[in-house]
């Protein structure tokens, strides 16, 4: 399961990378990297994920020791929390700029975005 | 002391009266020979001083600044310290003039003072002619000059020494020790370079008749002319006297008019020698000359002393 | 002569004369003689300038320009004649056609007063410097007299007609033998 | 004291703050952040004397130990770190805020805040997690910021800055899940503190290359370049400084995880840090954005400080000044190093970045194009100061970091090192030198041609100069003049840490350079101002004399007693000329130290300051942009030669050789002459007497000084004679005849004056190196007497010179003439100089050639006595034509009718001269004594048979007596002259057309003096001689490392996409590096 | 020539102080050139000014003026046939230098302008020898419009040689002629015309009509 995971994970991440590399258009470019994303939290959530573990409430049904057996690392899925959080406002930004770049260059294709260089 | 320089003196002034009069009475003499060699009686061989004389009784002259009046005194001067910093003949009091106060190089760089006072003069003169030919001058000076040089480091090298009066010294004992025989590739050189340095045709680029007229000194005139055409014959001497002490042994004899004598004979068969070289061939233009003296005389200059570096 | 009756047509030429089988003449007027040349030149392969002269006819009052053209694949020459008259004389130049004839036209301007407005370096001295005088070369210019107002003739020089000279003097008897 | 979590959450407040704040009022929040920035400097500060007292400061958030909770850790390293990055965030803030008042609002405050927020995190935090977070704070506020400006290009550079920001956070991320699953721990010392565990190599690589991404590594940064360029002036700067700063302080602290986990991953690092200084400064040289070309400057930079850091062997120097500032903050030597690069770079870097903003157009293609920049002076010290700090040069804390780490390899044995950083920097110093003069540049300056100048009486009013700077009001430019300042004085405290130990003279240049500037600040007279310069160098001669000995002193002679002479000069002319003073007293200065330093530093610091010094005074000439940048570059390129030979410790004759070709450089010895003519020839007409006489000797005499390391022979037991007689020196023989001759040669065809004497020099100094290379007492003594001898006659001429070019207004010989009856004594003082120069008896320039041949054929090197001939003769050829040329033939009517002689403070130097000429001529042993003298304690005279009679010279192979000649001459000169008056009948004195012409008469003076082309049938026949080679040799290779520079900057076309796929291949690249496998 | 040497047309050539006022020069130009008078220069007396006289005649150097046909006859005295040098006469190629002035013929008014500068940029004492009849009267020319007539009007002449054209031999003979003459003391037409320059002047200017130097030419 958790290799399944892992393997999910990298193939999610190879699409996104696929599609940021391969796709032209800007938006699409944009949705890859969401999807490389989303592929890097898969693998987080993998990491922290123990195969028949519980939740990691620490309550009565779970002492502090078998916590540290039994439970789901917890780590990981806050560290998702964050990361999502900041992909979010990354990929609004990355949107953002792609809307004024097509303003002042009415095309969507990125060849075409290439005012700067050398 | 005051004795010993009026007894100097007294030597340069019969040194500067037998170069001074053996000079034009050559350069008459030479003329003749000229003369012959076309077919014609030739003037007198005294018409040298006639011309001097001359010259310096022109009533009026023109001045085109002060460095023009000094120019032909630059250039005499030039002339009279070349011939004063030789040794004439060898173990002579009297004929030694300054030699004591340099040596070969002295004689050499000395060689350009007459020259560039002279081409001060000429170019204060205003006139486009003088300018050109001291340019074409001085091109030509720089190219016989480097064959020259080789010669007179290899003649320097083989005997160890800048001083002339040396290099005569070691060429005594018979003619089988002159540099002519013992450097004979140095004497080729140094003799290529002559032709140059005397500006006889082929190399009279300088001052060019039907071109330039005359080149440098085509303001002077005069008494101007008259100190020019002085020097021109002391400063022949001098060089003459040079090559015959770097090459031909020089002149040396217990009696001084025997030494004379000798070197009257050897200087006049230097001077034969660039005169016939003179009316056999016609004149280069500047840069073949230049070609020339770096040509055939540098080589052999390079030969005579790489010859004395192995 | 072909050239000549076609240009008759268009411009005011007359009087044809032929020379030589490889020279004519024929006059122009002044008003068409530049187009004339250049129709010469252009047309008809006349495109050497051999010389361009004045001739001065004191008697009839006029001058007589004479253009003479060559071409080169005929070898054939062409003399055109225009006559002017002598007052306040002027013509138009030909420079345009051939950059050599400015030369021609400031020694004709030197010598006749011949005007040439617009011609290269018409002011310029030619042969004489600073002549004040009326052109030289104009037949009523009295040289004999000029040269002896200004020149300060050697007196005693005496003049002979060399033949008449030379009877009495060299070959005194002989002069009936001739 | 604040703990450092009180610095996150002020950030974090303000940040939130502003925007409600700011309706309360703009001054407020403007006068808020400046309190906050100026309160977070002082913070970090004070951490710094706190952190000397008890040690790291370590604060823990949520009221937990670490791991539990996210621990902030303040080091000494991270503490300067961070007042670096305040100290950039308050300058750039007060710079956003009071220059750019309409840009700059609540909202974009705020998202500044957030940056620092970001960046502080990114330095205390211990936590990796963390750290990411932080890193994405950065990054977006840095997005944020991006917004604002002006270039409608910077959202197409911000969004490839978000698709690799993006890539980085990624991979960043990808590593820190992988560490937590080896580990289980996010904790950075805990991590570190658990060595020996399973492998972390892929955790690690991909978090280093999370990190190192951000660090623009080649190849995958060319985002970097098109944010830099398309972004604000002060957002690059923001990018340039604080964050690059941050990250490498964020890099420094994984360096113990690499150090101990991965080896591997510190080696990629290291080969791909080395690459990108190079690659990018080999990439920079085809920039024209001055932002884009700043932005490859970072990028290099960057590489740079992190291959110092990785490199093992960077922190072995025991520089004196390092071992001390180590001792006092408790750093490691590496450290400081990295730190002295960090500051050099990030206040330099930030503020040629700010200084853009006041450019108008930020393209400079060619310097013609160019505004006229250099009349103000307020953008132009901070930009020349802040090019100075970034190329390394004293007294900034660069050249010192960079001295440490180049004698450190050398010390290691680290040739490539050494060589990368070398190479690297001269790329680097010669597009950012280029740009700077470019912005400098005159608008006539029209490089290769050479128009007449319309002389000063004659000149026009001179036209307005076109706007190419608005800094208005003046005060604008605080930001970028502070950080310079601050700068400057932290290099000023390690220079005087590291020379303190009695070579405190060393540092007078700078201080003569800060005293005249200032006196050229309060207006002076020109008049005082020198004065004080000739008190000043006076003073200075005093204060050296007791440390002298024979052979310094004779080269403290030429140095300051030369300069002091020829400081009379300077009156010539009544405007303020205020800059050079300042740089003319320092570069002598720096010429005197070169006697009296003590250490291979103190040396070197000498030499780059001369360096400097000599670059500003070249730089001031009207079109002298050409000659400036090769004068830098060249010398810049010997300096480094110099300075690998130094470090390397004259190991074998290769180092000697390549020490030997860096002061060869420096002389203009042939082959590498090309700077040589510009540089003398362009810089002003007073200054080039400086540069010509008296600087040219500084090589020579470092070449004395070190002449014991020339002797080794290349093939020393080779059987062959000849192949056992190579040493340097047989190489220095040839190359100095060589330079003699090509030298006479080549100013032989020149037609500008100054060329010619350029030229000249060239060729003198040819003879110094031959004379030299001799090693033997005369040979010694001959290359001490030329020294002597060109200082005279090369001084007297180019002042009389100049004294002609500013009554002429024009330096084309062919234009001049007849000028002797205006300047007779210019002219006389022309005629003594080349009757010295070329060596004609009776002056004193035929006994330097007595005593170079005579030595010459005492060593027995006959073909080189045989061009020297040959070389003086073609001398004598040039100096007739410049006499000539101007003061002889036909004087021009018109606008030369009413020139006068010379000023008299020109002639006074000159009769000085004059008259030490004639002393020596008259007396040679009055100078070939001392020489003696000095040459005595290497080469005794006695073995050589050098003796004195009287005074006729006597060496073993002929003599030569100075007086007697002298009395001769006299004589032959003066009799003649008596009988020439009293034979002359009536002279008239005549006008200058009163000349046969051929029963003409001239028309014109320009047609009737011969002088242009003068040696054409010279030129016919050896002309092919003097083709230009060297000057294509160099043109190929610029063209070729242009070229080269092309092809490399071709990989950032510009896509986003080949930018990720760029970053693909780095992350391939660094993993194969690091020696992993698939 | 004595018949008109005071009849004087009036061209005023010298101010009060007696210095020449070059009318002919634009005002910028008279800088350039030399505005001095030529001035007489007594010769010495007694047996050293014979043998000064000796000297100069047994030396003359040529400047031969050659845009006559004469020039031709000048040619072949340098040759073996002739050779002239045997009498210490050689050519020059500059007036300064030279002492003798060979007008090879006809004289037109532009060739005059420039024999009379050559003339006056030679050091005196110095002769002139007219060559051909062409200097004696205008010969064949006598009567055109732009030949001068008599050389001796412009400038002084020591010995013509008449003839159309004079042979070599008869060169030679005037050049002995002039010799003598030169040592008998006779050849001081150099002073000769300083005397009269004002007279020699007023005849060059009423021909040479643009007179763009200065009247004597240094």
């Amino acid at each position: 399961m958790t290799q399944l995971l892992y393997i999910l994970a990298f193939v999610v991440m190879a699409i996104g990378l696929w599609g940021i590399l391969s796709r032209r258009h800007l938006i699409r470019m944009i949705i890859g990297f969401s999807i490389l994303d989303t592929g890097i939290h898969i693998l987080l959530v993998a990491i922290g994920y123990r195969k028949g573990g519980t939740a990691p409430i620490l309550d009565e049904a779970l002492s502090k020791g078998e916590a540290l057996m039994n439970a789901v690392d917890p780590v990981p899925s806050a560290l998702v929390l964050t990361a999502i959080v900041i992909g979010l406002a990354v990929t609004a930004l990355m949107l953002s700029f792609a809307v004024r770049m097509v303003q002042n260059n009415p095309t969507m294709n990125a060849d075409e975005h290439k005012e700067l260089k050398w | 002391m005051l004795t010993s320089i009026l007894t100097k003196a007294l030597y340069t002034l019969i040194s500067f009266f037998v170069i001074l009069n053996y000079s034009l009475l050559l350069l008459g003499t030479m003329a003749r020979v000229r003369a012959k060699v076309q077919g014609r009686i030739g003037q007198p061989v005294w018409q040298p001083y006639i011309d001097i004389i001359k010259n310096n009784a022109r009533r009026s002259g023109v001045t085109h600044g002060i460095m023009f009046y000094l120019g032909p005194v630059f250039r005499l001067a030039g002339g009279l310290g070349t011939y004063f910093f030789i040794p004439v003949i060898f173990g002579s009091k009297i004929f030694a003039n300054f030699s004591f106060s340099g040596d070969v190089l002295l004689v050499m760089y000395f060689i350009f003072f007459g020259q560039l006072g002279m081409a001060l003069g000429a170019g204060e003169s205003g006139h486009p002619y003088s300018p050109i030919g001291v340019a074409r001058g001085l091109a030509q000076m720089t190219a016989f000059e480097l064959p020259f040089s080789l010669a007179v480091i290899a003649v320097a090298a083989q005997y160890g020494s800048f001083s002339i009066t040396e290099i005569v010294a070691a060429q005594q004992g018979g003619w089988q020790n002159w540099v002519a025989f013992t450097n004979p590739f140095a004497m080729a050189a140094g003799m290529l370079a002559f032709l140059g340095m005397s500006m006889n045709n082929p190399f009279s680029i300088v001052i060019a008749p039907q071109e330039i007229p005359i080149g440098p000194p085509t303001e002077m005139h005069s008494s101007f002319l008259g100190m020019l055409q002085t020097n021109r014959a002391i400063f022949n001497g001098a060089k003459m006297v040079l090559f015959m002490n770097l090459f031909f042994g020089g002149a040396a004899h217990p009696n001084i008019f025997i030494a004379l004598g000798i070197m009257i004979m050897k200087t006049f068969l230097i001077y034969l020698y660039v005169v016939f070289v003179g009316v056999s061939f016609p004149r280069f233009r500047t840069e073949q000359s230049i070609r020339f003296f770096l040509g055939v005389p540098t080589l052999l200059g390079l030969i005579a002393v790489i010859q004395q570096m192995i | 002569m072909t050239e000549f009756n076609e240009l008759s047509r268009q411009f005011q030429i007359s009087d044809l004369k032929e020379q030589r089988a490889d020279l004519h003449f024929f006059h122009a007027s002044k008003e068409h003689a530049v187009a004339v040349l250049t129709s010469l030149k252009e047309k008809y392969g006349y495109t050497h300038l051999v010389f361009f002269t004045v001739v001065d006819h004191l008697e009839k009052n006029e001058f007589h320009l004479t253009y003479m053209l060559h071409n080169y694949e005929k070898h054939h020459d062409m003399g055109v004649v225009v006559k002017i008259a002598r007052e306040n004389v002027q013509m138009e130049s030909i420079h345009h056609l051939w950059p050599a004839a400015a030369t021609y036209q400031q020694e004709i301007r030197e010598m006749y007063g011949v005007e040439f407005p617009g011609s290269p370096g018409l002011y310029e001295n030619f042969a004489l410097e600073g002549w004040e005088d009326i052109p030289p070369m104009r037949r009523d210019f009295d040289t004999k007299e000029y040269s002896d107002k200004t020149y300060y003739p050697r007196p005693g020089r005496e003049s002979h007609d060399p033949r008449e000279y030379m009877k009495e003097n060299l070959y005194p008897g002989e002069a009936e033998t001739w | 004291m604040v703990t450092p979590i009180v610095i996150i959450a002020a950030a974090l407040a303000m940040a939130f703050l502003l925007p409600v704040l700011e309706k309360a009022g703009k001054g407020l929040i403007k006068t808020l952040s400046l309190l906050v920035l100026a309160g977070f400097f002082a913070a970090s500060l004070s951490w710094v004397a706190q952190i000397l007292q008890t040690g790291a400061i370590i604060s823990q958030t949520a009221g937990f130990k670490a791991p539990v909770s996210i621990n902030l850790s303040v080091s000494m390293m991270e503490a300067t770190g961070l007042a670096v990055i305040y100290l950039v965030a308050l300058l750039s803030g007060a710079f956003q805020i009071f220059v750019k008042k309409a840009v700059w609002q609540g909202k974009e405050l705020s998202l500044y805040f957030a940056l620092i927020l970001g960046l502080s995190g990114l330095v205390m935090t211990r936590d990796l997690f963390n750290l990411f977070v932080f890193m994405e704070i950065t990054s977006i506020s840095l997005y944020g910021l991006l917004v604002s400006g002006r270039d409608e290009r910077r959202f197409e550079g911000g969004f490839k800055y978000m698709i690799a920001g993006g890539l980085s956070s990624a991979f960043y991320l990808i590593g820190v899940a992988f560490l937590y699953r080896e580990t289980g721990q996010l904790n950075l010392d805990i991590i570190v503190a658990q060595s020996g565990q399973a492998n972390l190599y892929l955790p690690l690589l991909l978090l280093t290359i999370g990190i190192l991404i951000e660090l623009k590594p080649f190849p995958a940064n060319g985002w970097a370049l098109d944010v830099y360029e398309s972004a604000d002036p002060g957002t690059g700067a923001v990018i340039s400084a604080m964050n690059t700063t941050a990250l490498i302080l964020v890099f420094m602290k994984l360096m113990p995880l690499l150090q101990a986990f991965g080896s591997g991953i510190v080696y990629a690092a290291l080969i791909i840090a080395g690459l990108t200084f190079f690659l990018a400064n080999l990439a920079g040289i085809r920039q024209t954005s001055g932002r884009r070309m700043l932005g490859y400057s970072s990028l290099a930079q960057t590489g740079l400080i992190l291959f110092v850091l990785l490199s093992p062997s960077a922190g072995l120097s025991e520089e004196r000044g390092l071992s001390i500032i180590a001792s006092m903050l408790r750093l490691d030597t590496i450290e400081v190093i990295a730190l002295a690069l960090l500051i050099n770079h990030a206040l330099a870097k930030s503020a040629l970045f700010w200084l853009t903003e006041f450019l108008k157009k930020d393209a400079l293609h060619k310097s013609s194009e160019e505004g006229d920049y250099r009349g103000n002076r307020g953008w132009l010290i901070p930009a020349g100061m802040a090019v100075l700090a970034l190329t390394a040069l004293p007294p900034f804390p660069g050249f010192w970091a960079k001295w440490a780490v180049i004698t450190s390899f050398g010390a290691a044995g680290n040739i490539g090192g050494i060589a990368v950083i070398l190479i690297g920097s001269l790329l680097e110093v010669y597009y950012l030198f280029r740009w700077f003069i470019r912005t400098q540049a005159h608008g006539e300056d029209g490089g290769d041609v050479i128009a007449p100048q319309v002389p000063e009486d004659f000149a026009p009013e001179a036209a307005p100069a076109p706007a190419g700077l608005t800094i208005k009001p003046a005060w604008q430019i605080f930001a970028p003049a502070l950080s310079i300042i601050i700068l400057t004085s932290l290099g000023l405290a390690w220079a005087f840490l590291s020379l303190s130990g009695g070579q405190e003279l060393l540092l007078l240049p700078l201080a003569a350079l800060a005293l005249y500037a200032l006196f050229d600040l309060i207006a002076l007279p020109f008049a005082v101002k020198n004065i004080l310069a000739m008190a000043g160098l006076g003073g200075y001669a005093y204060l050296i004399y007791g440390e002298l000995n024979n052979m310094t002193l004779i080269f403290g002679a030429v140095f300051i007693a030369g300069s002091l002479v020829q400081l009379f000069l300077l009156f010539n002319k009544r405007d303020k000329r205020s800059g050079l003073l300042p740089f003319l007293v320092m570069m002598i200065l720096s010429l005197g130290n070169l006697l009296v330093f003590k250490s291979s530093l103190g040396f070197f610091f000498s030499w780059e300051m001369m360096t400097v010094s000599s670059f500003f005074l070249v730089i001031r000439g009207r079109q002298a942009s050409r000659a400036s940048l090769r004068y830098i570059m060249f010398s810049l390129a010997g300096a480094f030669m110099i300075m690998y030979a130094l470090a390397d410790g004259f190991r074998g004759p290769l180092t000697g050789l390549v020490f030997a070709i860096g002061l060869l450089i420096k002389m203009g010895a042939i082959g590498f002459h090309i700077w040589l003519p510009g540089a003398y020839a362009e810089a002003e007409d007073e200054v080039s007497t400086f540069l010509s006489s008296v600087l040219s000797k500084a090589g020579l005499f470092i070449l004395f000084i070190t002449a014991g390391i020339y002797g080794q022979t290349f093939f020393p037991g080779a059987g062959n004679a000849f192949l056992a007689s190579i040493d340097i020196n047989a190489i220095l023989g040839w190359i100095g005849v060589i330079t003699a001759l090509a030298g006479a040669m080549m100013a032989l065809f020149q037609e500008d004056i100054k060329y010619t004497l350029a030229y000249s020099s060239m060729g003198q100094i040819g003879y110094m190196i031959l004379a030299f290379s001799i090693q033997s007492h005369l040979g010694w003594v001959t290359a001490l007497y030329l020294a002597v001898t060109h200082l005279l006659f090369k001084g007297l001429l180019f002042m009389a010179i100049a004294g002609v070019i500013m009554r002429t207004g024009t330096r084309l010989m062919y234009q001049m003439g007849g000028l002797i009856k205006k300047m007779p004594i210019s002219f006389i003082s022309v005629l003594l100089a080349i009757i010295a120069l070329s060596g004609v008896p009776p002056l004193t320039g035929f006994g330097g050639k007595w005593l170079l041949y005579s030595s010459l054929m005492e060593k027995g090197w006959y073909l080189h006595a045989g061009l020297a001939m040959f070389s003086s003769g073609v001398a004598f050829l040039y100096l007739f034509r410049l006499i000539h040329t101007i003061f002889l033939g036909q004087p021009k009517t018109g606008m030369f009718e009413n020139i006068k002689e010379a000023p008299i403070w020109g002639l006074i130097p000159q009769a000085i001269f004059m008259m030490v000429i004639m002393g020596f001529s008259m007396f040679p042993s009055l100078l070939i004594k001392p020489l003696q003298a000095a040459v005595e304690m290497v080469y005794p005279a006695a073995a050589e048979g050098v003796a004195w009679q009287g005074s006729t010279v006597l060496s073993s192979l002929g003599y030569w007596n100075g007086s007697a000649v002298m009395y001769v001459t006299m004589g032959v000169f003066l009799i003649p002259l008596a009988w020439l008056m009293i034979v002359n009948g009536r002279i008239q004195k005549v006008k200058q057309f009163n000349i046969v012409f051929a029963a003409e008469r001239p028309y014109k003076p320009e047609t009737t003096h011969y002088a242009y082309n003068f040696f054409s049938h010279y030129q016919k026949a050896l002309g092919f001689l003097v083709e230009v080679r060297a000057e294509r040799f160099w043109t190929m290779i610029r063209k070729s490392t242009d070229a080269l520079g092309g092809l490399v900057r071709r990989i950032y076309s510009g896509n986003a996409q080949t930018y990720a796929f760029h970053i693909i291949i780095f992350v391939i690249l660094f993993h194969l590096l690091a020696g992993g496998t698939f | 020539m004595s018949d008109n040497m005071n009849d004087m047309d009036q061209i005023q050539l010298f101010n009060d102080q007696g210095r020449l006022l070059n009318a002919g020069l634009p005002d910028e130009e008279k800088a350039l050139f030399c505005d001095a008078a030529p001035q007489v220069d007594a010769p010495y007396r007694g047996i050293w000014e014979k043998f000064l006289n000796w000297a100069r005649s047994e030396s003359l150097w040529i400047l031969g003026f050659g845009t006559g046909c004469g020039a031709i006859e000048l040619r072949p005295l340098m040759t073996s046939r002739y050779d002239m040098y045997q009498y210490g006469v050689q050519p020059r190629p500059t007036p300064r230098q030279a002492g003798l002035f060979i007008i090879g013929g006809y004289a037109s008014v532009k060739t005059m302008k420039r024999i009379v500068r050559s003339y006056e940029q030679m050091q005196g004492p110095k002769f002139v020898l007219g060559l051909g009849s062409c200097t004696v009267n205008g010969g064949m020319y006598w009567d055109s419009y732009n030949t001068i007539n008599r050389l001796d009007h412009y400038i002084p002449v020591d010995v013509y040689i008449a003839g159309c054209m004079p042979r070599p031999e008869a060169l030679l003979a005037g050049i002995n002629e002039l010799k003598k003459l030169i040592k008998e003391g006779k050849g001081e037409n150099a002073n000769k015309y300083a005397e009269n320059f004002e007279w020699y002047k007023r005849n060059q200017k009423k021909i040479i009509k643009d007179w763009n130097m200065p009247d004597y030419n240094w």
